[in-house]
């Protein structure tokens, strides 16, 4: 039996309803337990007070929303070459998670810089390469809602993340060589230095753990949510066909 | 082809066509920026560069859904998916059109406008010769961002939300280009930078935008 | 609560807005899942009626 | 290019067979199992009432939107017209023809008599300065129908092409068609009222299984067994 | 009337319609124009008040087309000319309901991009009290101009030339207002002359939009 | 308010009275002279071949523009519908007509009777919940003229209200021009086709001094003695 037979919407459904709760009470427990673990358990950086904790949410976060538009770039090819339904529905469901993932980081960063910069936002590649990759979240779901044939839709938004992956890591390029030289103090202070070498080893742990926790429990609530997502869009799909079905007998 | 360019070309020209209307945008920008900003010279040669990019790339977004949306409402795209010319020879054709209606003549005129905006001697070189290709890519962009949202009903607005994040290497090796000079920067690098984009995306943008066409008009 | 120094205030407002923005995604990504899902059910069964 | 199918030999220059065709319009299927043939020199007419589906088959045929199953065959080009004219406002009456006539491939020299040819035609001869936009109804329509004539389609799919033309110009339109035939050319036009062309009649029924030609015929019954396309997907049965 | 707003109100919720759209392009010239001019962070401070007004005001011109020009094209217009309610208000209703979907939103997130533009703390309150009754009188005046251009097939461009000159007052009396505190200077001054102008621009231009869209309908 | 001659207390209610009217189109006069009269329960086809006025000759008497010359007089509120629908794609079909219904000021307590009575006329039951942009030409033509049934109007302007629709649509029409007729309201509609109402009839003649309604008497002749209006003043005899 193929991977391509779980595109049926059958399959995945009898598939994904099995794992979802699981995948959920994972993601429930790993989050809640990393976020306990840093915000209560874990001591004061040395340097940055107890800022370090916003690492638990931010890193994770961040990841995230990178690693959402890679699966969408994922199924949206999926989509284009073998013309699965669920995969481009898949896509559909996971844009929105990204988003607000996007939005966390930006968050949680810009609490982060008001006092390790000394302001709420800089110009920094790094954030401004991320501030367009929400853009870019926003213009695919803009998109999958103003057209209204569900397979064209599909059809757009796929063309548009392939290229929209090409710009995007065009602008992080460009990002970085517009900022070079400008060396500004803030964005030296990054907390490489906590997870990195400059500290002692026995700190950087106390740290890493709980972000390790973090990031998978991240991971999972992203497929519980992927799933959870799918799930409805197909439905709402499949919906949709049985009232034109109804229309027409 | 060669005929679409020709038509395309004369009623851009024709009364209500908006050539010249792009232009207009751009130095009303260019006038705004100082009323919203205040009158001090050394800021505003400070930013003209800056400036100037942005207002071309505005103009340019602005006259984006004239390419393919009136050709959808009165049938002729319909028509021209059913005719004998390859359907991404139609939208390169459509994006150089535009661009010979916006972007070349937004680049000559460049100059004029830095003046007003107290753009220093050395940047006008640089200016124009950043711009020249730059418009040009952001055209064949624009284009691929005008047939995504074809079938969309004054899609303008949308359109602008798809199209910006695109853009954002052109503006920022544009502007970095045309900047260089005054900040004792060497230019050549975001100049080559900006005829790799353009260049590619001569190359590959229509294809993507022909298939995006094709969807469209189901 | 642990003691969170003179970043009490950005640390809570990082964790607060975050764990808001999830609650919400869940709570909208559940909520429409079950809408969708009895509105489906409805369908489906007036289907199976005739 | 346009229609992937449009290479098969046994079919007569001008000719179009259509094979149980499904078409979908908004992702619902609104016409099923359409079979019939169209040889060079024949019009049919489309008819059916409002809603049955005339647009959405000329659609698929012209190869705007790909058919949910079945398959399209044809031999020669394809010209479409439809509600929309392909007519530019500011561009003039001849500027609009000569432009048409030259994307499809009539050259420097043809191309004076092909316009004089449908302009003729469509007795436009008092027109050919004026702006299109300046035209009434059915002046623009007898433009939009001139412009069949330059693209030298052998096959024309036509959607409500009388609309707006007074007696005259229907005949004019009727004319034309006939000339389109006897030069072996063929016409599938969807009409509600009487062009007064000798032509079969292709009558849908409101969500048929097949449409019934009066005098081609009609073969294939609606085969399952296909790998289910468009919203079929999720038409299984049972609960989700 | 009432039955209006809320058919304008619901059409631009509706897929495709157009709410938040001009929130979108709001952010992005904010995105754009640091991407522009540089990232130092003192000078978008200084140019931070003057760059807001002018995006707002491009947010509010990109949108201005919608309010007619869809109803002209299916024949809407036509119906309600015909229809038994004045004309002036009709392009009163439909001004405010394009204030509600674009610079109501606009002012609500403007504290959010002054923080990306690096604005003082001190700007924000009279940021945002100066674009409220602003953006109003901005929709105002945008109708009007969008009832002058109704006719003309894809105006966008020539209704923002036609309407950039008319909105000049409000953006100087505007990016005055929201940058006084900076400069040390009195903000009240400015703020009463842009309540003036949003008072009469509400008062006189329906009048004159439904005397241009009688005219257009021709 | 859009028809500043609408209190004329001569003409019964649902009336109509047009004398020696000249119309314009671009600048042009189409039309010189036309004279005719609409009782109240009377409909009247205009008829004419293609470009001859009668688009302009609605428009201009339902007020969307200005006559050169001659005079309108009606008693009553008219209601227009041209080629365009007046329909919004994104709304469905029950609101497009709510919007209109309440525009035209019909009570909150009225409005569904209203409704229901317009829906069952052109047979739009199954359609209701459906966004109007999903339906077909014709189902589209049938919602823009369930639009006429809400707003009330006595007087009914239509410019080729059958285009796209089926035979079955065109009687569903016939009977409601029918039934506004006998309600007392009276009805002008240009068409190409006979839509099969018993009416009369008013042809236009290319560029004709004056149209002849074939049993109403058309009064008076074109008299030159008005001041001259519109491009008339550049067109007088003799050379500047
Ligand atoms: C709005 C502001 C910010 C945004 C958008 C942002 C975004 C990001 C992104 C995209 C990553 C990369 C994640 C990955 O590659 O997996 C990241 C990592 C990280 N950020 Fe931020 N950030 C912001 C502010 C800050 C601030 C103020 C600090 C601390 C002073 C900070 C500290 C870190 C650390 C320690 C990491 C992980 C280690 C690393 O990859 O180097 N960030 N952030
Ligand atoms: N987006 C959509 N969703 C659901 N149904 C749709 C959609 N678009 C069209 N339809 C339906 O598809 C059917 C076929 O429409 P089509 O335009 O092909 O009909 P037609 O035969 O051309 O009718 P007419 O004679 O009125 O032009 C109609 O019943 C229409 O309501
Ligand atoms: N801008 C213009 N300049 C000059 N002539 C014009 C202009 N617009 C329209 N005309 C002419 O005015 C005449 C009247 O047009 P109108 O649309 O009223 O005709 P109609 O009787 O409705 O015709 P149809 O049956 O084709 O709809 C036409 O001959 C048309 O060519
Ligand atoms: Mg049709
Ligand atoms: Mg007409």
């Amino acid at each position: 039996m193929s991977l391509w037979e779980y595109a049926n919407p059958t399959k995945f459904m009898r598939l994904s309803g099995a794992v979802l709760p699981w995948v959920s009470a994972l993601a429930a427990i790993s989050i809640v337990s990393a976020l306990y673990w840093g915000f209560f358990l874990t001591p004061e950086d040395f340097k940055q007070g107890s800022t370090v904790k916003i690492i638990f949410i931010h890193v994770p976060a961040a990841m995230i929303a990178i690693n959402a538009w890679f699966m969408m770039l994922v199924t949206s090819l999926v989509w284009v070459i073998r013309r699965h339904h669920v995969s481009a529905l898949a896509a559909r469901a996971s844009a929105p998670i990204g988003f607000v993932m996007t939005l966390i980081a930006l968050i949680t960063g810009a609490v982060w810089g008001q006092p390790m910069w000394g302001t709420w936002w800089a110009w920094d590649p790094r954030l401004t390469s991320f501030l367009i990759l929400g853009l870019f979240y926003l213009g695919y779901m803009a998109l999958w809602e103003a057209v209204e044939n569900d397979d064209t839709a599909a059809d757009l938004t796929s063309v548009l993340c392939l290229v929209g992956t090409v710009f995007a890591i065009l602008s992080r390029y460009a990002v970085n060589f517009w900022n070079q030289g400008l060396h500004q103090g803030a964005s030296v202070i990054r907390v490489d230095g906590v997870t990195g070498a400059d500290t002692a080893e026995k700190v950087s742990n106390v740290y890493f753990y709980p972000l390790a926790l973090s990031m998978l429990g991240f991971f999972l609530l992203f497929v519980a949510l992927v799933l959870l997502r799918t799930r409805t869009e197909i439905r709402l799909r499949r919906m949709q066909a049985l009232l034109a079905r109804e229309r027409v007998n | 082809m060669i005929s679409l360019l020709i038509r395309d070309l004369r009623i851009a020209t024709r009364a209500g066509g908006g050539a010249g209307l792009g232009l207009a945008f751009f130095l009303m920008v260019v006038i705004l920026v100082p009323l919203g900003v205040g009158p001090e010279t050394q800021l505003l040669a400070r930013i003209a560069p800056g400036i100037l990019w942005v207002g071309a790339l505005l103009a340019c977004l602005l006259t984006l859904d004239r390419i393919f949306a009136l050709d959808f409402e009165d049938g002729t795209l319909d028509a021209l998916v059913c005719a004998p010319v390859p359907l991404s020879g139609v939208v390169l054709v459509k994006s150089i059109a535009h661009w010979l209606v916006t972007g070349l003549p937004l680049t000559l005129i460049s100059p004029l406008l830095g003046v007003l905006l107290n753009l220093p001697a050395e940047g006008y070189l640089w200016l124009m010769a950043s711009l020249l290709p730059g418009t040009l890519s952001l055209s064949v962009i624009g284009a691929f961002g005008a047939a995504l949202t074809v079938g969309v009903r004054r899609g303008g607005l949308l359109l602008s939300l798809l199209v910006l994040p695109l853009y954002v290497p052109t503006l920022v090796f544009g502007a970095e280009c045309a900047s260089s000079l005054m900040n004792f920067k060497d230019p050549l690098a975001p100049f080559i930078f900006l005829i790799v984009i353009t260049l590619g995306a001569l190359a590959f943008l229509p294809m993507a935008g022909a298939a995006a066409l094709r969807a469209n008009l189901r | 609560m642990p003691e969170l120094g003179k970043y009490a205030f950005e640390v809570v407002l990082a964790y607060g807005a975050s764990i808001g923005l999830i609650a919400v995604l869940c709570g909208a990504s559940v909520w429409r899942a079950k809408r969708v899902k009895t509105a489906l059910r409805a369908v489906e069964a007036r289907r199976d009626k005739s | 290019m346009s229609n992937p199918n449009d290479t098969s030999n046994d079919l007569p220059r001008g000719g179009l067979r259509v094979e149980n065709l499904t078409c979908t319009r908004g992702g619902v299927p609104v016409l099923r199992g359409v079979s019939f043939k169209l040889s060079p020199g024949v019009a049919v007419l489309l008819r059916g009432p409002n809603g049955v589906g005339k647009t959405t088959l000329l659609r698929t045929i012209a190869g705007l939107q790909p058919p949910l199953r079945g398959s399209i065959e044809m031999n020669g080009a394809i010209a479409w017209a439809g509600h929309a004219d392909a007519i530019k406002g500011t561009l003039s009456v001849s500027e609009n023809l000569r432009f048409w006539a030259s994307v499809h491939g009539v050259g420097r020299r043809g191309i004076s008599a092909t316009l004089d040819h449908a302009i003729e035609s469509f007795y436009l001869g008092d027109l050919t300065t004026r702006p299109a936009q300046s035209l009434s109804a059915g002046q623009k329509r007898r433009l939009g129908l001139a412009r069949l004539c330059v693209t030298g389609a052998e096959i024309w799919a036509l959607d409500e092409p009388t609309v707006s033309l007074d007696a005259d110009s229907v005949t004019l339109f009727a004319d034309a068609v006939r000339a389109h035939c006897a030069a072996g050319g063929s016409a599938l036009i969807a009409t509600h009222i009487d062009p007064g062309i000798e032509a079969a009649t292709l009558d849908l029924q409101p969500y048929s299984t097949r449409g019934d030609l009066n005098d081609a015929p009609s073969g294939g019954d609606e085969d399952d067994d296909e790998t289910p396309l468009g919203d079929d997907v999720f038409l299984s049965e049972g609960s989700l």
